[in-house]
Parts: structure tokens; C-alpha cells; sequence
């Protein structure tokens, strides 16, 4: 059977499928993969490394190819390119994109969309969802704190004590407590709020405090947190209120599947915050926390910066390339039986992830 | 069976380890109030001095054991006296926290 | 055994074992005075069991002799300033050196004059007498150096070890002698008078500094003399008390001239105070204090509020986990820890945040200058940890100083000082610090990663 | 007397000479303020909070003063506003910007050059150099950071373990101790490099590897390195060129008072890393630490990303103003005697820093 | 004293001190064995000087009972597995006793028949042969239910306490009885024979678990009767050893009665056993090892590589300094530390590495799964703080299980496992974990922080 | 003077006290070789039963202590000889280091 790893097109996409470590694996595993040419320069690996991995570096790697791996979900253009019959994993905002998923099934193609994997313990490996988020969390920060006009740490100099920053991160996913993580890192006085109950604890395991423990929790299935009642709501408004006010750096990442991101921060807390203070909304791309974060733009208002970037993981392409490539590598070994592709819809992990297409596929 | 004097000689064997066990491990700030307390125990010495002032056995061995009962008595009250003086001092101070926090 | 016989065997054995537990409640600084309390009660029921003894018929002599001697030991015990305590226990060793002389001379008198002596017991007597002597004559020489009315410093004269020495054989051979032939009272007054002159000798050319040793040795010897008495009359109690006495003496000796970087021999054999001295003194005169890691634990664990004020050094030696170590180990015991940051402390701006940051310290333990200088006051302790120039006083008060003017942490201000460096060196400034040679301050040598983590453990065990 | 604080015209400075919090300060000494209409709001201090203090807000803040301070140097026009016999403190650059120097004698206008300030002891609470390059080389390492297609800090996940990066500083003043201590911060590996040998134990002061230390020293007098010699020189590159080649990021600081800049990163070097690494040439201001370093500007060469930033503390206006009004409050403090402003030239500290006008000033 | 007798004497008095030396290089397992060889040679001086005792007149049987001794002593010493240690002792009571009672009977029956018996003789002689009693049936069946040739569960019936307090006031009433009228051989023989089913009657109602308390409480009683022989015939070696096996046979069923969450009185009072046991035994009839503190240090302290597995737990108590702390400890005394980092360890990617770094442990002693779980084979100890999923071995050989085929870290192949937890409670998958009932894993329980602060100040104290 | 009894009671006090000090300082994992070795010194009894049988005052004696003798020996041999073979567990392992470090 054959892999191909088309050159991602869609604008600001940096990241690679595949990366050559991960060639090299499957190569190893008896698969075949074309890479395309210049498909893995804007992460930092170049042609050579695909070649000397063992991948056939081409111009084309859509046709002939059993398998598709992707970060971006296709074009129609793209779609079209893919073989029938084949199998597809990518990225594919199932929920929203519907268009492409039906010219999927159009064509034939299984395919796989990778922000449907089980959050269990066994699908960690292919947690594509956990990985991307773990960077974005890390580098939320860091704009963040370019953005602020203070020092995120204390210190105590000749010409005076800085202050540390107050940070506070709303939603201790995965994201969020890489963010927490990383502002404790940096030296900031860091507090986390999240609506389910072991998000809390989570918290407080990284040394950062949790506020409004006392609140009631609203937990879904799977891990995921639900939409909260309109009481409850009230509740978090006026504790975030008092909360925000103080804080320099805000970084917010609730989501809930299949909803639009909870709008937690209105314009009046945004108004009551300090001047100079920033807030980024990495929850931007579903509505964002913030009822004034624009997508893709920072917004400035009252002196406060909203930052509301869109797919930050791609901003560090490399390693976030290089973890997006082992969940999809553990994905393809898990769909390879005795040299073959078999997506198996009864599978725990792989069942739930299939958006479209035939149930079998053999090569 | 040996003599009270072989017996006499373990007694102060075992007393002696006992002793060394014993003081080794006191710290090195109580140095000082152990050897004051030491001393004041070592006006033990007044228990072989009041049968020597008290034995009436005769006159000289009467006015030498009254010195000694002197000398010993002063080591018994002073030692314990100082040594209690001292000990006062590791007494806690739990005293209120001044002043205020930085954030 | 009659009743009374038993009487007093029972407040003996109760006195032993009171002695005993008392002192093993010197372990724990918090029990000392209770565990006092029961040896003192040992004493008095040995006291007591001893009055009741069958060979004492008349107690008029005794009163007296009590009487006298409360009346010099209570003053003794409750008014002696602290700082005179060396000279009160030296003196104290005379006492008790006296008590066993005489207690062996009277014996030694009677025995002679009627059933005659036998050899063991003259063995245990001569034992007594002997450094029964000595210890009075070097108790009297110490007490007078330290007390100052005679010349504190070191006399010393060629061939003196050889004299001293040739002394001490002169009364072990009496000893020997009298031995085989008891009742030879000459050579047993003789050995009496070459003991006097062993003890004067001995302590003679030392130097005040180092009598704390030779207090303990005599400490040692007097609780030997003590327990010889024991053997002489037949006296478990003191025999016990004795042997106590002279371990203790006996290991403080050891520890306490290693402490002073001597060499145990060097102690037992007196030719201490010949080299020159080796205590720290400055360029100005002043003396250092150094201290053990086991005393600063103390200090630190029996301290209600300890500043600690970090400095380029706890950087140098990368111990900031050490000092949180420490500081954990001071709550847990109801202490309270707060950290003085001077503004130029370490070597770049926020030197000290960085660090104490990575080892997890709370912002809110950090104080800046202006907030914690009125604190200080207050502080049981002022932990200096390789800070120099921001902790220098010159600074407040030497016009002519290179840092004159700069505003420093006021450590001296606190109930203690004390500090943890390598050595003696200036900091940044090159400047030496009057603060290492202030009366209240104690310094711990070494590396401040090795200090701390033996504070560490001290403060643990405590 | 009265102090006049003028808003900055120069581009992309957001910081102000006085923060409200110096101005109440000074106030209460007995000293008049008056800042500009606006001084403030670039670095996080509307005009509300001057009053506050005690200052006099008003649209000219250059007549009828004694002192003027300010951040960056006067423009020949503004210089034109500073009344005759008045002081200036600023930032001057009075080796290259013999002009303004010159105008500034003419006007009879006695000028302090903060940058002279005495690297003393006893100068810290006024040294700008060392308030300023704190921030400098902290936000160096955010600049940095967010450029490289990795993440600084080691984590095991169950996308692989991604491996920390490399950290190098070249030069530990001020600055570059600073970004040894936010790269540690961070989780990357870190080494440090200088030609001081105090600076070498500095390195290791702040637990980060010191490269080099069998290298002989160059050092100049009061703390400053001086220039090192040709063969000294061979033998630094050849380190260099060892180290660079496995780093991911390099920050620059090394400077020589009075000199341009060491070049120390030769193209050959830069051409040797790694794709995707990134170097942030701190010394940029004054021809830069690397040979492609280009101020102010951003260069991709083979992959390896060159930042030049300039004037890096002004992006971090508010921190950097607040030091910066403590040095300066600092300064002029010790220039106040008995309610008059007395320049001493024999005051070990502010002797130094005059490079204009007469000797004595009072008001 | 003639030459012989102070032989004999000398030899007593090295005895003595080489016992207590022994015992006390105990307290340092690297000094144990040398302490022991010479507590060996005590033994042998002892042996020697007692049989150049005057009173001693034929040798022949004297080695009949040495070699006799001897060929069974030797197996005994050299082939019982350690497994069957407990039952190893309890016999060796048995002889213990049973040499103490043979000689206190001899010794009576010998001046009954010549001299006649002195109240004190008698007292001694007496609490002789009454404590051997009771020790030899005692230890019979506690070896007996250890060995299995009884049967191990509790024998109870109503009333029981009551016939055994019974019992045992019967044999002290006849020892007081001997002691005013010594020369009543009847009574005497009476009150071995009650004491022998006092023994029995003791250690019958007591369950298999139970019995090390038990066997320690026979050491004591073993001593005591040791130190009894001692006044009975005059001997100071003996009096010394039988008190120090007294006390230490005492102490140790004090601590193991506390470590088994028994009242001392509980343990005296014979009434073990009785209430159910409380020991953890899960839902699929697996016994759960706890263990202290202490002893986890020992392990540690003494292991030459330790892997030190972290998990959730550890950064739920914030443990990460204490991880580092007691690292630090280990590798000073010579061990090496790894820490073995499970992909998916703690809540978020990295979790670990976040809370590590923090601690400041270096990155080059991170070992991930893959480079680790190979190095599981040669590791002395691993240590898992809070970790529990991860080292569920249910992923590797449990198809049912909702984690089977996530690979784990293999911490089953270490010599030791060490569980640091505070319950039996699952992790975030919430499915038990065999790993906690493997023989080879003890359990600590307890916040992770708290334990591992006891575990540095016991390593430390090492 | 007291006899020989009392001083031997103090004997024995102290020697108590010195084993008990010894034995609280013991760490636990050791217990067990504490017993076992205390069990070796309780062959001490040997001492009194070679009197018993060598004295050679009766047939019952002479038998009694020949038992005895066998049973302390036993102690004795088997009691030292076991505890060494415990103790040589603690000695340390020094090995080699397997496998390489990721950096
Ligand atoms: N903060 C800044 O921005 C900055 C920048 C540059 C210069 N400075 C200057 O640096 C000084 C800072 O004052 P400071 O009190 O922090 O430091 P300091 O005055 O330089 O003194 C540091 C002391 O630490 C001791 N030390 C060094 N290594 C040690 C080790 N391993 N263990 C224990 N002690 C060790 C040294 O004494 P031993 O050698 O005897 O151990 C030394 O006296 C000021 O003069 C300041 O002006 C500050
Ligand atoms: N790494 C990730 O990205 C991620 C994200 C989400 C979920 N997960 C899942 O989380 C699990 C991680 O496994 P793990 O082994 O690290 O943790 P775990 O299986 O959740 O076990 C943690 C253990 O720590 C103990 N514990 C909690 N607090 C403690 C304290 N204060 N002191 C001592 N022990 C304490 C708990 O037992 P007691 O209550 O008895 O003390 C618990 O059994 C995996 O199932 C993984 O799939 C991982
Ligand atoms: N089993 C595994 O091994 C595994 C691996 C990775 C993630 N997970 C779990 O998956 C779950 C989802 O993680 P994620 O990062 O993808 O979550 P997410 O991106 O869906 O949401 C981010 C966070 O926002 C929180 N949130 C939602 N509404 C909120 C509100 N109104 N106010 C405050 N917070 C709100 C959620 O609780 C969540 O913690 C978590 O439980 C995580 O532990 C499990
Ligand atoms: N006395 C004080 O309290 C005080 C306060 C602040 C700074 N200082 C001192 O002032 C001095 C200068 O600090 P700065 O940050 O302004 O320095 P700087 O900006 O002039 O130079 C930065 C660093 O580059 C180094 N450097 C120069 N040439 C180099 C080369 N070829 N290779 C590698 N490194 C090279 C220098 O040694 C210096 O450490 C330092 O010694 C600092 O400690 C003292």
C-alpha cells in the first residue's frame, strides 16, 4: 500500500502530515510513501530528509495512493484529485464543512477526520486534538506576553520592584494548562477557572490556583464539558467580573464540541480590565470567549489588546508537525492489517473518527 | 561469684556508655547547659561527704567532711539553679507577625 | 536488709535512674528543663536516703556544712550573669574536686588510724585523691584567668611539657607506690601536694580562649574522682553520677577541640595554647565568631521569625532549592521565613527573584528593602546567605566607603546574625564588611548549598 | 524648581521619562512637574494619573523649566525649546551624536548622558543602561522564542517527546543575563558566553552552562570588556562555530563601550545551523554581534531567522518607564540641594555624564 | 583474686562490651556484620572464660553437649531458608529457654539436696524457671503454627482469657509461695508444670499474622529468664546479655504491636488475635503489603539504581521538590536516580516535564518509555509517586481491560516496587491495579508530598 | 556497702537502658536480624548451663546442664551463623550503568 503527503496549500499552513522520522517508521512497516515536493520545507524539513527517510519525493502525491494524510482538510479541487476508494485523514471540521464531506462520499473516499478521536486513555497516541493543542496553549503565551508592556515575572532592581503579572487562563483543557504551565514558567502570578470539577483539581496540580471551585460544575460525556444553564451562567459572569479586573494577561480556551465557544468575557469586563492588559482568545476560530475577539485579528480597545489568532499550533510548525505525524503515523498502524488498509467501523478509536465513505478498503 | 569490686566495675562501665551514648547526642547548644548540669550532678560527691561530716568517727575526718558538705552543696544548688536558668532561654517566642506583605 | 538499709538502697537506684533520664532529656531542648527538674529530685532522695544511712550519728556538722554551702551556691546559681558562665563552672569543678579530696583524705585518715587500708580500696582512694587535686589547682588557675585576676594570657617557659610531664609520673609513681604499701601516709601526702602542682602547671600555659577545653577536661576529671569515691565507699550512686560525669567531660573535651581544629592528643596531654592562635581576627582587630551547622539549627529551629537575605553567593552556589528546603522545615516548626531582596543583591537585576522563583518561593514571602529594614527588629534570626556588600553596615556609616550612602538591609538590627559564606573575601565592592566581626554575628563557613543542606538535616532531627 | 517631562517624538518610543508614581515622589521633595499633554499614554499613564500625582499637565512642557528629562535624545528643534541654563537627562548617544552635543553647549543647556552613568555600586539605583537591558534581554527571548518552529521546553507526550531547545547567549551584561535567566525559565538548554571572567561565573550563577571557560579573558576598565586581540579572536570563533551549529536559538548581546559591536557570527556560522533556528542580535543598535544582522530588521538566510531589534525596552513600554523614572528620579534627586538644582562635575556619579554647558545650575 | 578468677572475669567484662557494640553497629546496616562478628567473639571469650571457671571439674560432657549443639546449630544457621525465618526463631526461643529453665532446675535441685536455698536465690531461681517455662511451650506452638505441624488459625473459646490469667496468677502465687518457703520442692515442679500451660494456653489463641509479635515478646522473656539465671549463679555477662535480649525483645513487640495497630496492653495481655483482621486484601483475594517509611529508605538507600516513575499523584501534592530532595539523597550515598516518564503521565501532555523542570532536575536523567522500560531488569527499586494507569500491568496482559495494549511502563521488572499513594483508590481510568498486589510491590501510603519528606529525612538519617 | 545483689541490679537497670537505647535506634528493615542476632547473644546462657554440666555436683545436674549446653549451642552457632547470612543482603550493589540518556 502507498501513503501520499500532498504539500498543504491553504494560506498560513506550515505544518507537514507527515515528518521524515515518521516516514521512516511506516517505511519500516513495509508502507510505501510519496511525499510531494517542498511539502515539508515551511516546517523545516526539507526534500533530502523525506528522501533519505525513505519516501519518494514527487510532484504529485495524490494519485495511485491508498491513503491520504493531510493537516488541512481538502479543497474540492484537492477532493478531486483523491483516488476512489482510497482513505483520507485530515483535518475536516465535520460539523461545519459539510460540502467537502459530501463530495467525499461522493467520490468514494473514506474518510477519517482526526478532531473526532475518543479522548481515552488508549487514543492518546492519535490524539491529534491534544497534540495541536498543547502548542497552541504554549504559544498563546508567548503572544501574550510580547503583547503586554510589563514583564510577566517579579523583580526586585535598583530602580525598583516589578510587579509580577497576574495571568488567568478560563478553560484547563489541554491548551489551557499547557498556558498555565507555561505563564507559572515565565514567572506570573497564574490562576485558571474551568467548569468541569477535575479541570479544577488539574489546575492546582500544575501550582496554579483554581478560582471558583465553588461553583457548580457542568460536565459532558467524554471529558468535554457541557453548555451551562443560564443561572449558572450568571454566577460565572459575576466571579469572572471580579476576577478579570485584576488581571494583565488573560487566555481563554473554553470550547464545547459541536457548539459555539461559550462567551464568557463581554465588552463591560473587557472595559474594566487595566490599560496595557491583554487578552487572547484561542477559542476565536468557534466565536471566541471574548464577545469583542475578531478571528485571525487583535483588536484593541480601552487599551486592551484582544489577540484572536487562528491555527497557532501552525505557527510552530516544527514541532507541532512532528506530533501531528506521530498521531497520524499510530492512526496508520492501527488501520494496517497484515499489509492492508482496513477501517474497521467497529473499532473504538477509528470508528468514531469515519465522516464518510465505504466501510472496507484494501490494498 | 565476683567481688562487689568486679561488680562495681561493670556498674561503671554501663553508666559510662550510657553516658556516652547520652551525651553524644546532645546538641551542640545545649554544650553548655549539659556541662552545668553535669556539674550539678557531680555534687553527688555530697553523698560521700555528709557520712565523712556525720560518720562522728573522728575529729578530722568530722571538720573535712563538713567542708566537703559545704563545697558539695554549693555545686548541687548553684549547678541546678544555673542550669535551670539556662534552659529558660530555649523557651519559644511566639510573637505576633509585623509589618505587611508585598503581592 | 533492714528497712532502712533498703530505704536508702531504693533512693539510690531512684537517683541513678533520675540522673540518667535527665540528662537524656538534654537532647531535646524543649524537655531539658522538666528532665532537669527529675535529676534534681534524684539529688535530694539520694540526699535523703543518704541522711538515713546507718553509719551517720549526728547531723549538727552536716546542717552547717549545708547551711554554708546553699548559702554561697544559691547566689551562685541565680545571680552570675550569664557571660561569666565559663569561670562559674570552673569554679564549680573546684568545689566538686574538693568535696571528693577531702571526702578521700578523711577516709584515708580513718582507715589508717584504724583497721588499716586495703589495696583495692587504697587503689580507688588514691585514685580520688589524685585527681581529686589536680582538678582543684587547675579549676583555681582557670577560674583565676577567665575571672582575670591572673594573667589570662598563656605562660609558658622552654622544657615546660617535660616538667609537666615528669610532675605527673612523680604522683602516678606515689600512687603505685602506696598501692603495695598503703598505709604510708608521707608518700600519700606527698602525692596530694606534686597533684597540686600537676594541676597548676597544666592549665598555666594556656590562653583564655582555650579554656573551654580544658574546663571540660577537668569536668571529666572531677566526675572520675567522683566515681573513685564510689569505689572507695561503696557507693553505686556515685559511681553511676561519676562515670556520667566524667564521659561527658571526657567526649565535650573531644568535641569541643575538634571544633577547635586540634588534635585529641594535643588536648590530652595539655600542650595546648602553644601554637598561635588560630582565631579569626580582621585587619581591625575584631574577632569572627564562627558557629556549627548544629547550633545554627537550633537557632533556626527554636526561632519565632527568620529573615533570610539572599546574595550573589546563594546564586554562586545555586542553592535556592537548599534555602527552600530550609525554610519548609522552619514552618513546619512554627517559625516564620520571610526573604529580604535588596535591590542590587546577586549580579543582575532580579538576580535573586529569578532564582528563588525557580525554587518555588511564593512572591508573597519576598520583601523589597523599604518594606522589611522595619522588620528586622523584630527577627529572631538574620540568615545572611552569600550576601557581602548589601548587608554591609560601612555603607550606613563610613563616609569614606565606596558604597557609603547606599541603602542597605538592616540585618544587624536583628536578634541574630548569621551568615553563610566560604571565607573571609569581600563581595563585589572589595570591600570588607564590619558586620562579620559584630558580637551578634555568627559565621558558617563553606559552600551555601553544603551549609544549607546540613541546616537541612539538623533542623529536621532537632 | 520645576521639571519639565516632554511627550517622545521619536518613532516607536512608547516609553516616558517620569512614571505618576516618580512625579508624586518628586512632588513631595518640593520639585514642580509639568508633563506634556499625552507624555504617558504610549506606555500604559493617561494624563488623569499625572494629575493625580501632583503634576501639571499642559500641551508645552519644555518653557520656563529647570530640568528636562526625557528618554531619547532632543531633536535639533526640540533642543531649540530647552531654556538656556537649563539641565537635560536623556538618553544622548554622545559618541556619534556630536550635533546635538554641540547645540546643546551652544544653548548653554547642561546635559547629562545617562548612558554614562558609573557602572558603580553606588550608581545602580540610577543606571539606566542596566534598568533598560533587563527588559531588553528579556523580551529578546519572547521575540525569539515565538519565531522558532519548536517550543522551548522538553515535553513527553503521547505524540513523542519533543526535545528541548538549545539556548545560546553570547554576552552576560545585563542584558544577556537576563535572557539566560527567561530562557531557563522557559525549559530550554542554556549556555552562556563572554569574554569577562566574572561574567563566566555570572553564567553559572543562574544555572546555566558556561561555554568557553578555558578561553582567556578580555576585560576593560569598570566592568566593561575591552576588545579582544587577533588571535584571542581565532580562537573564540572556533568555539563559536563549534557550539552555533547545534543551537536553536542565539541571543547577542556582547558589546564594547565606545565601539561598534564585536563581530562575532560570521555568515559561515549562521550557515551552519539548523533550519528553522533563529539568532536575536540584541547589539543590532550598534552594527550587530553577527555579521547578517541588519537593525531593525527581520533576516531569513538558509532557513535561520536573524531579528535585529532595536530599542527593544520601548516595547515593553510600561516595565521599562518605570525603571527608568526610578533612575531618573534617582538622578535628579541627587542633583537637588537644598530645593536648587546643583550639577557637581567632582560628584563621582553625576560628574560623568556631563557632556555639555556649565557647571552649576540653580533655580 | 587469684590468676584464674581474673581471667575468668576479664573475659566477662570484653564479653559484655563487645555485646553492646554489637547490638549497637545494628543501627548502621554497613557496620552491622562486622559488629556482629565481634559480638561472635564475645560470644567465644565468654564460652572460654567460663570454662576455666573454678567450679568446673570434667570437660567430657560438656563436649558431648558442644558438638551436639553444633551439628544441629549449624544446619539450623546455614540451611533454613529465609522464608522460614520466623519459625527459625521461635525455635531457637525454644533451646533458649529451655537451656535457662535446665539450669535453674539443676541449680535448685543441687542446693536443695546441699546447702539449701536463700530467699533471694530462691526469687531468682524462681522467675528463672518460671519465665523459661513458659517460654519453651510458648515458642513450641508458636513454631508449630508457623511450620504448619499445628494448626495456624486462632484456637479460641469462651472464657479463654480468663483460664489463662487464671493460670498464670496460679504459677506466680506458687513463685511466691517458693520465695518465703524455698526448700518446698513440690511446688516448685508444680509451677513449671502451670507455667508450662500458661505458655500453651498463651500463644494458642493467636492467628498466624499475629505471631511476630508474639515470638519478639518470647525474646524478651527468653532474656529475662537469661538475666534471672544471671542472679541466680552471680554472672555479669549473663545479667548484661539477658537484660539487653530482655529490652530488646520487649521494644521490638512494642513497635511491631504499633506497627499493627494493636495497644501494647493488647500485646501483653496475650489477647491477640481475636478481633478480625484488618489487614487490605482486595476484591480478588490479593493481599496489599504496606509498609513504613523507614523502610523504604533502607531500600533506598542502599539500592545501587532507583527509577523513579511520577505520575498524576506527584503533581496533585505538588511533590516535585520532594522528588528532587530525596534524589539528591540517594545519589549521595552512591545510588543512581532515572525517572521514567510515561507518554501519557498526569493530565496534560508534558505534565511531568513541566513539574520536573520546575524542580529543577537536570533533562539528561528523563528517560522516555521506550529508552526506559529495558533498564526496568537491572533497577534496585522503582519508586511510582502517584503514578497508576501507566504501570497498569491489566494494558499489557488483560484483553478486557478498556486500557489493554497501551503500552506501560515495566515497573514489574524492578527488583522492588515502591507504590507511593494515599488509598487503593483507580486513576483517571478508574480500573484497578494488579500491580499493588505483586509480591514484589510494598505500598506507601499517604500524600505523595508527605512521604516523600519523610523518606528524604529518613534517607538522610540513614 | 550493699550487696552483691543490689549492685547487680543495677547491672542489670543499665544494661537494660543501654539496650534499649541501642534498640530504638535500629531501623525497622533490620528487626529482623536484631532479633535473631539478640537471639544469638541469648546463647550467653551457655555460660551457666558448662557450670551446670561440668560441675560434676550430681547425675541430675550433670544431665540437666548437658541439655542445656546442647540447646545454647544451638543458640550459639546457628544464631550467628544467620544473622551474618542476613546482614550480607545489605551490602550495596555497585553495577554498571545499562543504557544510554536522551539529551
Ligand atoms: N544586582 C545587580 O544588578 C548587580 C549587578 C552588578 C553588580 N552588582 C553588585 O553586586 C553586589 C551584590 O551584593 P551581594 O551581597 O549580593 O553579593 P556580594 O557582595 O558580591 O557578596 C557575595 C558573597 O557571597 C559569597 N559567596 C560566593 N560564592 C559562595 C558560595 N558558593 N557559597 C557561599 N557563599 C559564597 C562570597 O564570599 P566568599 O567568597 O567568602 O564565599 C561573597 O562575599 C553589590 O555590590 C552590587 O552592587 C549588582
Ligand atoms: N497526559 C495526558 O495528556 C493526559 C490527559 C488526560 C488524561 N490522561 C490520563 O491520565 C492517566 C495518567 O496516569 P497516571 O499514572 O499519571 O495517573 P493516574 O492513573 O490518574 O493515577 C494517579 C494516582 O495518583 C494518586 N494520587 C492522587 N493524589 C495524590 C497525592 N496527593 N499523593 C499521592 N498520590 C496521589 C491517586 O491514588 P490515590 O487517590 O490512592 O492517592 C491515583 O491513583 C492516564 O490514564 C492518562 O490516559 C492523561
Ligand atoms: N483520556 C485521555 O487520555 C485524554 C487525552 C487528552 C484529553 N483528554 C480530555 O479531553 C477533555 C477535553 O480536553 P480539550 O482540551 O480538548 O477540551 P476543549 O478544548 O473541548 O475545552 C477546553 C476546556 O474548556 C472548558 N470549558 C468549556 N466550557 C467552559 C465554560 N463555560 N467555562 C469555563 N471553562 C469551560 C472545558 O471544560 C475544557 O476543559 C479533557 O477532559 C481532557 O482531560 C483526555
Ligand atoms: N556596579 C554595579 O552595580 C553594576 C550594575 C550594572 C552593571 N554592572 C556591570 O557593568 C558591566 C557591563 O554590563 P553591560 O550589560 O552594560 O555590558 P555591555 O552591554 O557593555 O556588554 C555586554 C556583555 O558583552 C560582553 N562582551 C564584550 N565583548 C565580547 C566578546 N567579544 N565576546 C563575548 N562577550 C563579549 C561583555 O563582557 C558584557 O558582559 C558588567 O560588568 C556589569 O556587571 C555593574
Amino acid at each position: 500500500m502507498r501513503i501520499g503527503v500532498p504539500r498543504e496549500t491553504t494560506s498560513g499552513e506550515r505544518r507537514v502530515a507527515l515528518v521524515p522520522e515518521s516516514v521512516g517508521k511506516l517505511v519500516k512497516a513495509g508502507v510505501a510513501v510519496v511525499v510531494e515536493q517542498g511539502a515539508g520545507v515551511t516546517a523545516g524539513f526539507p526534500d533530502a530528509l523525506y528522501a533519505a527517510a525513505g519516501a519518494t519525493v514527487a510532484p504529485d502525491a495524490w494519485s495511485d495512493v491508498d491513503l491520504v494524510l493531510k493537516v488541512q482538510a481538502p479543497t474540492l479541487s484537492e477532493i478531486a484529485r483523491i483516488p476512489s476508494g482510497a482513505v483520507l485523514v485530515s483535518f475536516l471540521a465535520p460539523r461545519t464543512h459539510t460540502e467537502a464531506i459530501a463530495g467525499l462520499t461522493a467520490r468514494g473516499v473514506t474518510a477519517l477526520a482526526v478532531e473526532l478521536v475518543p479522548r481515552t486513555t488508549l487514543a492518546q497516541a492519535m490524539d491529534v486534538l491534544s497534540s495541536q493543542a498543547t502548542i497552541a496553549g504554549y504559544k498563546a503565551v508567548l503572544l501574550g506576553a510580547a503583547q503586554l508592556p510589563r514583564i510577566l515575572p517579579m523583580l526586585t532592581t535598583a530602580a525598583g520592584t516589578l510587579a509580577p503579572a497576574r495571568a488567568f487562563v478560563i478553560g484547563a483543557g489541554v491548551a489551557g494548562l499547557q498556558a498555565i504551565a507555561t505563564t507559572r514558567r515565565l514567572g506570573a502570578i497564574v490562576s485558571g477557572f474551568d467548569v468541569r470539577s477535575a479541570a479544577r483539581e488539574q489546575i492546582e496540580s500544575l501550582g496554579a490556583k483554581a478560582v471558583g471551585k465553588e461553583l457548580e460544575t457542568a460536565e459532558g460525556a467524554g471529558g468535554y464539558a457541557r453548555e451551562v444553564v443560564a443561572d449558572q451562567q450568571a454566577r460565572i459572569d459575576a466571579l469572572l467580573a471580579g476576577h478579570i479586573k485584576e488581571q494583565d494577561l488573560v487566555i481563554t480556551t473554553a470550547q464545547i464540541p459541536g457548539k459555539p465557544a461559550p462567551k464568557l468575557i463581554s465588552a463591560a469586563m473587557v472595559a474594566s480590565m487595566r490599560s496595557g492588559s491583554v487578552i487572547v482568545d484561542l477559542a476565536a476560530e468557534t466565536g471566541g470567549n471574548c464577545a469583542l475577539t475578531r478571528a485571525g485579528e487583535s483588536v484593541v480597545i480601552g487599551g486592551v489588546t484582544i489577540l484572536g489568532p487562528v491555527n497557532l499550533a501552525a505557527s510552530v510548525p516544527g514541532h507541532a508537525s512532528q506530533m501531528l505525524s506521530r498521531n497520524l503515523t499510530a492512526l496508520t498502524l492501527r488501520m494496517v492489517k497484515e499489509g492492508k488498509l482496513v477501517v474497521d467501523p467497529a473499532d473504538e478509536i477509528l470508528g468514531p473518527m469515519v465522516v464518510s465513505g465505504r466501510n472496507e478498503s484494501g490494498a | 561469684m565476683p567481688s562487689t569490686g568486679i561488680i562495681e566495675l561493670y556498674v561503671f562501665l554501663l553508666a559510662g556508655f550510657v553516658g556516652y551514648q547520652v551525651i553524644t547526642r546532645v546538641p551542640p547548644l545545649l554544650h553548655t547547659p549539659l556541662m552545668s548540669a553535669t556539674n550539678a550532678i557531680s555534687g553527688i560527691s555530697l553523698v560521700g561527704s555528709l557520712v565523712a561530716a556525720g560518720a562522728d568517727r573522728n575529729m578530722v575526718s568530722t571538720i573535712l567532711g563538713v567542708i566537703a558538705v559545704a563545697s558539695a552543696t554549693i555545686n548541687v544548688v548553684g549547678g541546678f539553679l544555673i542550669t535551670d536558668r539556662m534552659l529558660k532561654m530555649f523557651k519559644r517566642h511566639d510573637q505576633p507577625d509585623p509589618g505587611p506583605k508585598v503581592g | 536488709m533492714n528497712p532502712r538499709e533498703l530505704f536508702v538502697q531504693v533512693t539510690y537506684l531512684t537517683a541513678s535512674v533520675l540522673f540518667i533520664v535527665g540528662l537524656r532529656s538534654l537532647t531535646r531542648p524543649d524537655q531539658a528543663r522538666r528532665g532537669m527538674n527529675q535529676a534534681a529530685l534524684g539529688m535530694l532522695l539520694a540526699i535523703c536516703g543518704t541522711l538515713a544511712h546507718h553509719e551517720i550519728l549526728r547531723y549538727d556538722w552536716i546542717i552547717v556544712g549545708l547551711v554554708v554551702g546553699t548559702a554561697i551556691g544559691y547566689p551562685l546559681g541565680m545571680f552570675v550573669p550569664m557571660t561569666a558562665m565559663p569561670q562559674r563552672i570552673a569554679i564549680s569543678h573546684l568545689f566538686g574536686a574538693l568535696a571528693a579530696t577531702l571526702v578521700g583524705v578523711a577516709e584515708y585518715y580513718t582507715l589508717v588510724r584504724g583497721p588499716g587500708v586495703g589495696h583495692a580500696e587504697m587503689a580507688a582512694l588514691g585514685f580520688e585523691v589524685l585527681f581529686g587535686s589536680l582538678t582543684i589547682t587547675g579549676s583555681f588557675m582557670a577560674t583565676g584567668k577567665l575571672q582575670g585576676f591572673l594573667p589570662g594570657r598563656p605562660i609558658t617557659y622552654p622544657g615546660q611539657n617535660a616538667v609537666n610531664l615528669l610532675l605527673f609520673a612523680v604522683a602516678l609513681g606515689l600512687f603505685g607506690y602506696l598501692i603495695f604499701v598503703p598505709g604510708q601516709q608521707a608518700a600519700f601526702y606527698t602525692m596530694i601536694g606534686v597533684a597540686f602542682c600537676v594541676g597548676l602547671f597544666m592549665v598555666m600555659p594556656i590562653g583564655g580562649a582555650d579554656m573551654p577545653v580544658v574546663i571540660s577536661l577537668l569536668n571529666s576529671y572531677a566526675g572520675l574522682a567522683s566515681a573513685a569515691t564510689g569505689f572507695a565507699i561503696g557507693n553505686n550512686v556515685l559511681i553511676i553520677a561519676g562515670a556520667l560525669d566524667g564521659a561527658s567531660g571526657f567526649l565535650l573535651s573531644i568535641l569541643m577541640s575538634k571544633a577547635m581544629n586540634r588534635s585529641f592528643a594535643n588536648v590530652l596531654f595539655g600542650a595546648f595554647g602553644t601554637p598561635a592562635t588560630s582565631s579569626g581576627r580582621s585587619s581591625v582587630g575584631l574577632a569572627v565568631r564562627s558557629i556549627t551547622a548544629e547550633d545554627v539549627a537550633l537557632q533556626l529551629g527554636y526561632a519565632g521569625s527568620v529573615i533570610v537575605v539572599p546574595g550573589y553567593g546563594m546564586a554562586v552556589a545555586q542553592a535556592q532549592h537548599q534555602v527552600r528546603e530550609l525554610a519548609e522545615q522552619i514552618e513546619k516548626r512554627g517559625g516564620e521565613v520571610k526573604y529580604a531582596i535588596h535591590p542590587v543583591a546577586g549580579r543582575m537585576p532580579g538576580h535573586m527573584n529569578v532564582l528563588l522563583a525557580e525554587a518555588n518561593i511564593p512572591y508573597d514571602r519576598l520583601y523589597d528593602m523599604d518594606e522589611i529594614n522595619p522588620q528586622f527588629d523584630q527577627a529572631d534570626v538574620a540568615l545572611v546567605i552569600g550576601a557581602n556588600d548589601v548587608v554591609n553596615p560601612a555603607a550606613r556609616s563610613d563616609r569614606a566607603s565606596p558604597i557609603y550612602g547606599m541603602p542597605i538591609l538592616n540585618v544587624d538590627r536583628a536578634r541574630h546574625v548569621i551568615v553563610l559564606k566560604r571565607s573571609m573575601s569581600p563581595g563585589f565592592a572589595g570591600i570588607e564588611n564590619e558586620l562579620f566581626y559584630d558580637p551578634k554575628t555568627s559565621m558558617l563557613f563553606g559552600d551555601a548549598k553544603a551549609s544549607l543542606s546540613r541546616l537541612v538535616s539538623e533542623v529536621k532531627s532537632l
